[in-house]
């Protein structure tokens, strides 16, 4: 068959080519879910647009949140390419049948929360797209190179506004403790359930969608940044995290499942806060949606008329 | 006072007021194109704000940067005019406050590239470009709203209507502008190209031009709406509250 | 006629006497605008309750806009009596054919206009109304007792703040400055157009509800004003300001009424926003008053019927 | 850190931030009856909170009063609950409010009359008066709403729901409380009581109790909703703008 051969060769997969519904099916949700990611994350940060504290930070979280939308856009564009429009999925979206990243449900406290989220969100959601730039699907995954160009933009961002803040005063470095402390854990989470726990895997990765494991990324993740928190002077908040020779990698506490658990179930802290503001901004927009596309009818029309009587 | 900073302080807090408005529809736009929009504009004001402001603290050679002027002033001392610091009010509202501004902008960036300040006239050159994409994008969406659905036409000629008592005190005289001749532009003079080019747009968008009971005035001379005292402390606050910090 | 001799008698007239069509909608019409002027005059200083710099100093902000409150209560229920009802006034209010003082069509830009209002505004109001407590008709004039008692409290507090700013860091200095620069001429136009100029004096006199000229209350104004502006340290802002030996009264410059008979007009900086604020509550607070209509109805007829049952 | 400034400055916050919010309702209550009891409320909490607050700046020692505590401390550092925060949406989202929290403190209050701690025994006997009233107006509130009109009906209800994930932290154990015997009051046992009365109310308003998907957690712990990091700079400003004046 042509398609698990296109697969074997890591030829990638084009809108026009044939696909099994299943590998379509999980494109879809899976690229819908980034894509309300990059929506829903945009609250988070866009919380301190108003109260950046220098013109500089303002202009530079700004252009992040701005990025964002646009990854939003790219990502559903590729999802568009398999049969469903955007509409569509952001309507699953506010009904809450498609779900995006539970880190967004965390609220940003302090400025400080700009450097963690940049830092250690960022940082491991670069590290689960990466792979992804090499996806079987040709469109998810040209999507994803250019998303992680910016991604590693946005990371050294967050490095540097926490670097700033830990060289700074005693209470800027105070906050900036506490953002990572808050952080920390939920950035762990990101990568899933353990694969001992974690559904689609299998499936996903003889696709050629998925290339690593939940729990080999997360390592990943914590081998790269517990150093760069050495040269930020922050204190990673685990008491069990060590170097462990033996294996060559850091070796860490355990994880609260239940939390994650209680956020995807809808009990964190921003989850209802999330998902009325994307709707109420939707709801109140519709009259805007539906005056600009009578617009368009009317004037296709006229446009019509008058090349007619040309 | 140098009636250069004093200029300078205007046209940057005109910039500086309207990208804080902008920035706070981030997440809340009628779509998500509009997100982006709307982030594009604000930062285009936003840089146009930095530079002026750093240079009005580099002429006036107190020591104040950009962050020192945006932060540190209280209400009086704000020199924008009160357009910019009304509230968004619905997706109507913001544009026709950026119909009126950034045709008033327009105007005012193709005037100020002749300028004989380099800094004013460099940062018009480029201000020009950026100024005529707001324009447009405020444009076409007071031709979409007040030419599309009843609805949108309604809300569009609200929008104008509450914006309108704003639009007089861009034009009228101003004493820093009138101590600076060759290097500021003279308000009023501004007035006849930024009517055609208004009426027009509000002619073709099938709304009627409004005829305001009454007119702000004072922004300039830090009279100000009781709105500015709302924005400033949510801008400023963060900044204050750390004396002296780097961020 | 008994009504003009209980008026030479000095013998207060009550709502169940007899009196004269004018003489009712005049004070119909002074009453309801006194009332309309304590409602709006809430919004300037409503607008510092959030701001206020002490916790002490917020408290005493939020009993003043109260009390501000109430007096409008007060003077409704004066107005009442002559056979209006409040939704009638309040509708006349807001659809601006009645009108409440111009004063309150200024902005509060700073901490020290609440001083400012207090001492000048608030004063200048004592000096209207404190003969008012003698007016003819007996409810208007009791509701002015005890408005009175309360507005010269408030005029003390107002002073107290400005002392205290005028005494403070250069900054609150400043701002005390800034403020009475920007209230002093409004509130000499408080007094209303020289006498020359002013409509309805001449019967109000006649009928015991005006007892003195506006230039002469306001003349009396500016000579308690003078003094006490010296105790604060505060510049009245008005160079021909000066002692006048030969009178024994303080001369003062030119007042610039046109900027009076603008603001009268609606081009005020905030005529629009104080009307649409009142408009706003009112309406959004239909439904709150129309559910407690119902229910008064509700259990009204229920608790007929129980005692129908009875 | 001493447990007992902890647990005034909790109750202190609760009461001073619930008062900033109705605060906020002034001059836009939908009769001007409402503008005269939401400002009394708001003026007995405030009372509350500069008791609370001072009290703890005396027990903390370190020379802050309860304007340093309330105007100069940041977010993380308030120590209310996350119900307090919230923002007051319509008149029936600040009933819902109201009713939950006046019930709350009536339950608290009548409970700290027998606290060790005089100052705390002294409060709890004004405050119970007070709070009393509270607690009679929003009950009214919500029956007049509930059981009025069909709008009224269905904008208390939603008002219930937006309020109900926030209850369940007024009740939950607290480490500070536990540390403080007979002075403080264990949160659980308040709620069987505060359930029995607000169940009554919401039934005889003809409203169904809410089961609320999620829980807010932490307020006591400086965790808190956003929506505090945008009423703070609003609170705080104008002291922080002028480091060390008096008011």
């Amino acid at each position: 068959m042509r398609f698990d051969r296109m697969i074997a060769d890591e030829v990638r997969i084009e809108p026009r080519d044939w696909m099994p519904e299943g590998y379509r099916r999980t494109l879809i949700r899976q690229i819908a879910q980034h894509a309300h990611s990059e929506i829903i994350g945009m609250q988070p940060e866009g919380n301190w647009i108003t109260r950046a504290p220098s013109l500089r930070r303002k202009a530079i979280l700004m252009a992040k949140v701005q990025d964002e939308a646009g990854h939003g856009l790219y990502l559903y564009s590729a999802a568009e390419t398999l049969g469903v429009d955007r509409e569509e999925l952001l309507d699953l979206l506010h009904q809450g049948k498609q779900k995006y990243s539970s880190i967004f449900n965390y609220p940003t406290l302090t400025w400080a929360d700009m450097g963690a989220i940049g830092w250690l969100v960022d940082g491991a959601a670069i590290m689960n797209q990466v792979p992804l730039c090499r996806c079987s699907y040709g469109p998810y995954g040209r999507a994803m190179v250019r998303i992680c160009k910016e991604e590693s933009f946005h990371q050294r961002q967050g490095f540097e506004i926490l670097h700033t803040l830990s060289h700074g005063t005693p209470a800027q470095k105070a906050m900036a403790q506490d953002a990572v402390d808050r952080f920390w854990w939920p950035s762990l989470m990101m990568f899933g359930p353990p694969d001992s726990a974690s559904t689609h895997s299998a499936q996903s990765t003889a696709w050629g969608i998925k290339r690593f494991g939940n729990d080999e990324l997360r390592q990943r993740f914590v081998d790269m940044t517990v150093p760069q928190a050495d040269v930020l002077g922050l204190r990673i908040p685990d008491p069990d995290l060590r170097w462990d020779e033996a294996t060559g990698h850091y070796a860490f506490g355990a994880i609260d499942w239940d939390e994650l658990d209680r956020i995807i179930r809808g009990d964190g802290p921003c989850n209802a806060q999330r998902m009325e503001r994307r709707r109420t901004a939707h709801e109140e927009g519709a009259w805007v949606r539906d005056s600009a596309d009578a617009y368009a009818r009317k004037h296709a029309a006229a446009a019509t008329t008058t090349s007619d009587a040309a | 006072a140098d009636p250069l900073v004093a200029y300078l302080v205007g046209l940057g807090d005109d910039a500086l007021i309207l990208a804080q408005r902008l920035g706070e529809w981030i997440t809340r736009a009628p779509q998500i194109e509009e997100d982006i929009a709307l982030g594009n504009i604000a930062l285009d004001l936003l840089g146009q704000a930095r530079v002026l402001l750093s240079h009005a603290g580099e002429v006036e050679g107190a020591g104040r940067d950009e962050d020192a002027l945006a932060y540190l002033r209280d209400e009086r001392e704000f020199r924008n005019v009160c357009l910019v610091e009304i509230p968004n009010g619905d997706f109507a509202v913001t544009m026709a406050r950026q119909l009126v501004f950034s045709a008033y902008q327009y105007e005012l960036w193709t005037a100020l590239r002749n300028s004989t300040e380099p800094l004013l006239a460099d940062l018009a050159a480029k201000a020009v470009k950026e100024v005529t994409y707001h324009r447009d994008h405020a444009t076409q969406w007071v031709l979409r709203l007040g030419d599309g659905t009843d609805e949108g036409h309604r809300r569009m000629q609200a929008g104008l209507d509450r914006v309108w008592p704003y639009v007089a005190e861009l034009f009228a005289a101003d004493d820093v502008a009138a101590q600076l001749p060759g290097v500021a532009v003279d308000p009023p003079s501004l007035l006849a190209p930024w009517t055609a080019y208004v009426e027009d747009v509000v002619a073709r968008a099938t709304l009627t031009v409004p005829t305001p009971t009454w007119h702000s005035r004072g922004g300039r001379r830090g009279l100000h709406t009781e709105h500015l005292g709302h924005l400033l402390p949510e801008m400023q606050h963060l900044h204050r509250a750390h004396p002296g910090a780097r961020w």
